[in-house]
């Protein structure tokens, strides 16, 4: 959609071997209230099926969490991953308990933005915050003759 | 459903399957169940799990269990050692590579945690280690451990660290699936599951008790009593029919003090009774209480303060162990600074609770009620749908949505049924999806529902529950709008 | 016993005495009662300490206090901004020395404090910063704030604080010579207390509601309910009398939650039954429960345990505000930071017990009817005492050790009253001393302390209570033998 | 009577404008049991008061106990008043919590120590060590031709 349209539409999943359901459950809801088309994948998920589903549906942005603590493991590559599939602009954000154990948040930001995530959050961010932020990078990596032209308040789109 | 059913599994086809079993990774060429049985045999007393337990219980005494672990074997010893003057029974928790049998991702894991200098990985990956490497941990520590993990298909961790002197296995084929996995049917974790307790059987046959616990919270958040009680019966039943006899049935703390006692109360009393009426009499049934099992607060004063709720509720239900949270829960696998901090907070609340009144109200005695009567109309229809069965009847219930957990990530689980708390705090229906509850019952809790959306003049919806899911960390039981 | 009754103070006296108080020290020239009142008056709503109450009151809230003070001003107004976003109303912790009228030596420990670079009081000199300086503390704050101490002899300190817009005062003259002081006459204190109720009372007659909190908890050590409530009730009494009309009654926690909720609940109602009694009827009645005011365990996380058995309690008994600890409490005074995580847990605690269901049992009821016979057999005795004079009833009473504080310094006190835990923490009497407790009352204590005393094989002694003095720093309520 | 005999006779008080009083009955009960004969000041005693107390009593020696904070000024000088008043050899204890906030103890040991103390304990101190030090300590500072000839065990000669 957000390819062809000014929605704004993003896969969601939680990567890799981890199981937790219940902040997928919540994002889901309270993006798409905020105006923002989720196509879910629940919980793990492999890098290639993120990149295979954003391909398909020509999503704005994928949105990764990793909640059990292999973040790091499991989301290594993952930029390079989608240049190679085509997918080098889309707008990677990742959030959750992104590594093992409690750690200063700032080196953990600059460890994932190293590996090619447009933004890091942790699991206390605000998700109305999350919505704005989504909106505005995703207008901004827009093809140039669609940026800045919104259309209609994006809230009215959804359900 | 091919052809699960609950009867114990035939001795040959188990030595066959166990002949596969082993092939399953390079370390289950390490075991030999003549060995294993020297190894449990040698166990000196005050390692064994269930002579823990059961002192426990005879005493009326409430043993404390952090969870933990890491990569390496070294740093594991180190880290257990370090919790060990702390809490009565040792953990020991896998990580989440091993749960789901990607050995090869777990050596990933160590090698990459070997050159980092610390842990990569959210747990022990006990297969890598082999019976070798497990062995070396069992010798090192003073205290009973237990393998706890979250491994629909767990029968080569079961071999590889029953025959390394582990003396408990926690899980089960629906705990075990439902919450942790997303594409594994239910008919093949239960099947798997047949296999670890037909495996603790054999022990039991040669002398030698080795706990196991099914894994009472589900996904952790707003769990109705009755849902996790019946997960737990129905695992009991299936342990007990392929031979195990120390069982441990558990219940995640949902927050309201009056149902979190009533729930461990009538959990104990219920699979008695579903125990007895199988036919089972040669059984030692105990409790654990887990501390709140959803998301934490993030500050660490206001986490202890969920934990000291668990460990008085958890004391005042007389649970016979008690799983102890830290105060970094929310945010990540904990130091063992922060895993002592919950120990030694939770030790200080169950001390001073442990000798007071017993707590007793009228609404306690109410919750009583109603999950039984809950526990009871779920029951029969599982029992109905599997001709008698529990092990068709589980698959069958789960399918029909019979039984549904909120909340979980398996496709096995229709994801109907959703709760809501009631004004006060305890965990209601606000839509049931397929689960045959009396009408009397339902109405209790359209009623209850009914008073919190007056109280907060607006209607009930799943805007409501996601408030609730997000409520302990900021700060409340009920999510209210603000 | 000189000239003390329970009679509103004479205006002209008054006058007269104020005149020499506020000769006392230096900064007493600074008093004016004009200005106060016109400081009062322009206190906004949010800062007054009886608005803050009410409302908490009529909503069914439960306000948090921490404690709080240090030697000079600018490092006060720190400490107290930053414990502000974690507390509901604001202490002034006064320091020993003023406590004990001892300003030369409290200015010494300005002075000195100023050039170590760091509080070396153990509160805030507030007469020796006089009403100015005491004015930029209270300007500097968006909360009420009150003086919070322990004086026999609070004239002075009430003259300068009200006058710079506090708007409570801590204190009674029994509740702060008893526990506080070793050689003060108790006619003297009450004396010099209803210096300062009367105080409080022309405020209140000039439309400025100040509240005054007597001090429950005594000693904080193993006190049995009836001895503090019958205090309290007796300082509300003589604050009434002077004009009062604003009163908070307080409740140290003893341990045991059946008979802690008890207490809590006795409290509010005997209150109002000997207010009304003696012809009072225009007063505001709320109540403040103290976490645990006996010893504390080191560890932090302990610490934070009792803190949260504290918070349960409070709120289960609907407290209208806590008095919070912090996990430094056996160590020193708090720094800013662990104070804010006693607050913290304190309020998580509060907020996940607030909505849940009132707690009911027959042993809170049996609590109950217990501190109420005690409560009336003692009353009825001092009234007898005095003739129908409080005051003169409790200092005749304290005298002959019919009013009886354990533990306490004072040698107005008798010190024959020994408490010790029954088998299930609750506090009961092990001697009664010369208190005039109705026969079944001394039966039941006399009968649930055998209880114990079979359950540990061990006859009671003094080394009984030793043990229980001891017991919740050791991590245990009742103290068993090893 | 440790001036004149084989017992073990102390002063026991609370210094300064201090009021606590239950750590100072534990104190006095467990000493007593523990064959120490304790003459008792209570709370809020004055430096002039424990050595008054100390001289009359011929004591062996003087425990202080500062529990409110204020042990810094108020214990300040306590050695040299000591030796003013011919007490210089007095076996001199302080235990509590004797500074203001959670220290590091080692700091408040070298304080304390450099007034004179011979020992400085926690709050938390075991209090059967403390009797065995007191006994030791005592009998150390005896007139030599006592020392070390220990008559009846302690514990027998109290009650
Ligand atoms: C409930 C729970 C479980 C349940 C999960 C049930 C289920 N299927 O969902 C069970 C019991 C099964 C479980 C299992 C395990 N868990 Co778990 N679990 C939790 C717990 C207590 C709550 C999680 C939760 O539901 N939170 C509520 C939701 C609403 O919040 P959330 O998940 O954080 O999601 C929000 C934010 O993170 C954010 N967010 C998330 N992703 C993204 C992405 C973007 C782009 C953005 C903007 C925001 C965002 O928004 C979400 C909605 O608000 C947490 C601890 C905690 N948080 O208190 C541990 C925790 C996540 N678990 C953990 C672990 C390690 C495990 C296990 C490996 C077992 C173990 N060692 O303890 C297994 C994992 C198995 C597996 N294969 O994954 C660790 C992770 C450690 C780390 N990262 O260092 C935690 C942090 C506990 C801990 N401190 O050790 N767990
Ligand atoms: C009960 C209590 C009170 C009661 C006392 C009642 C009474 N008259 O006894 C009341 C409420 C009246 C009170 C008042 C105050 N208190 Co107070 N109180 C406490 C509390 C909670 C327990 C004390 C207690 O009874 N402990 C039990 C006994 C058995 O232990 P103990 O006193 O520590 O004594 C043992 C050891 O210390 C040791 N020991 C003591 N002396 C010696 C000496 C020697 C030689 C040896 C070997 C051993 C030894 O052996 C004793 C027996 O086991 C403590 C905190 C705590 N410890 O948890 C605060 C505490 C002592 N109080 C404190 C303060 C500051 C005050 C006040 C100034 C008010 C305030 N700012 O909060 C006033 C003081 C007024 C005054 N003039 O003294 C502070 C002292 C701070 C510091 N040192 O940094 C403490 C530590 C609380 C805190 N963390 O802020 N208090």
């Amino acid at each position: 959609m957000s390819g062809d349209s000014q929605g704004y539409k993003v896969v969601l999943g939680v990567i890799g071997a981890d199981c937790h359901a219940v902040g997928n459950r919540i994002l889901t809801s309270v993006l798409t209230q905020g105006g923002i088309e989720v196509v879910n994948l629940g919980v793990m998920v492999s890098q290639d099926e993120f990149i295979d589903c954003a391909r398909a549906e020509q999503a704005g942005a994928i949105l990764v969490s990793s909640i059990y603590g292999h973040g790091e493991l499991d989301c290594q590559d993952f930029r390079a991953r989608c240049e190679e599939r085509g997918l080098g602009d889309i707008v990677l954000y990742v959030g959750g308990n992104l590594v093992i154990g409690k750690q200063e948040f700032a080196a953990v930001e600059a460890q994932f933005r190293d590996m090619g995530f447009d933004r890091v959050f942790r699991p206390t961010v605000d998700l109305a915050e999350v919505i704005a932020l989504l909106k505005s990078d995703i207008d901004q990596r827009r093809p140039a003759g669609l940026r800045n032209s919104r259309a209609l308040p994006a809230e009215r789109l959804s359900a | 459903m091919t052809d699960l059913n609950n009867r114990r599994l035939d001795a040959a086809a188990f030595d066959a399957e166990r002949g596969e079993v082993l092939q399953g990774w390079a370390t289950g060429a390490g075991v030999c169940f003549a060995d294993a049985l020297r190894v449990q045999e040698a166990l000196p007393v005050e390692k064994r799990f269930a002579v823990a337990l059961a002192e426990a219980d005879a005493q009326g005494h409430t043993l404390l269990q952090p969870r933990a672990g890491v990569a390496l074997v070294r740093e594991h010893v180190a880290l257990l050692n370090g919790l060990s003057p702390y809490c009565d029974v040792l953990p020991t928790t896998i990580d989440a590579y091993t749960r789901h049998n990607r050995y090869a991702e777990a050596q990933e894991g160590i090698d990459r945690s070997r050159a980092a200098g610390t842990s990569l990985l959210n747990g022990f990956p006990a297969v890598n280690h082999g019976v070798e490497g497990c062995r070396r941990l069992v010798e090192a520590l003073e205290k009973p451990v237990q393998v706890r993990h979250g491994t629909p298909d767990a029968r080569l961790l079961a071999e590889i660290t029953l025959a390394a002197g582990f003396s408990s296995f926690e899980g089960g084929g629906i705990s075990y699936n439902i919450p942790y996995a997303k594409h594994v049917p239910l008919e093949r974790s239960i099947r798997h599951w047949q296999y670890c307790d037909r495996l603790v059987g054999r022990f039991e046959e040669a002398g030698i008790s080795i706990n196991r616990e099914p894994f009472g919270p589900l996904t952790g958040t707003l769990v109705p009593p009755f849902v996790s009680h019946v997960v737990a019966i129905l695992e009991g039943l299936l342990a007990l029919e392929q031979g195990v006899k120390c069982i441990t049935l558990g219940y995640g703390q949902a927050g309201n003090v009056a149902q979190d006692i009533a729930a461990l109360r009538s959990l104990r009393r219920l699979a008695n009774h579903y125990f007895l009426n199988a036919g089972f009499t040669d059984y030692r049934l105990t409790t654990v209480f887990h501390q709140w099992m959803g998301g934490f607060p993030e500050d660490e004063s206001q986490a202890t303060a969920v934990i000291c709720l668990g460990a008085l509720v958890a004391r005042q239900a007389r649970a016979t162990k008690i799983i102890v949270k830290t105060p970094h829960e929310a945010s990540g696998v904990p130091t063992l600074e922060a895993n002592q901090a919950g120990l030694k907070a939770t030790r200080q609340m169950v001390n001073m609770i442990s000798d007071q009144n017993r707590v007793d109200s009228p609404d306690i005695q109410m919750e009583i009620d109603v999950i039984e009567a809950e526990v009871h109309a779920v029951m029969r229809e599982i029992l109905r749908l599997g001709g008698g069965d529990v092990a068709r009847g589980a698959v069958l219930a789960f399918a029909a949505g019979v039984m549904d957990v909120p909340f979980a990530p398996a496709k096995a689980n229709l994801g109907k049924l959703t709760p809501v708390r009631d004004n006060h705090g305890a965990i209601r229906l606000f839509d049931v999806g397929n689960v045959p509850l009396p009408a009397d019952v339902l109405a209790f809790h359209r009623d209850k529902i009914a008073e919190r959306a007056r109280a907060e003049r607006r209607d009930p919806s799943f805007n409501m529950v996601v408030d609730d899911v997000r409520a302990i960390s900021a700060s409340k039981l009920v999510g209210r709008p603000a």
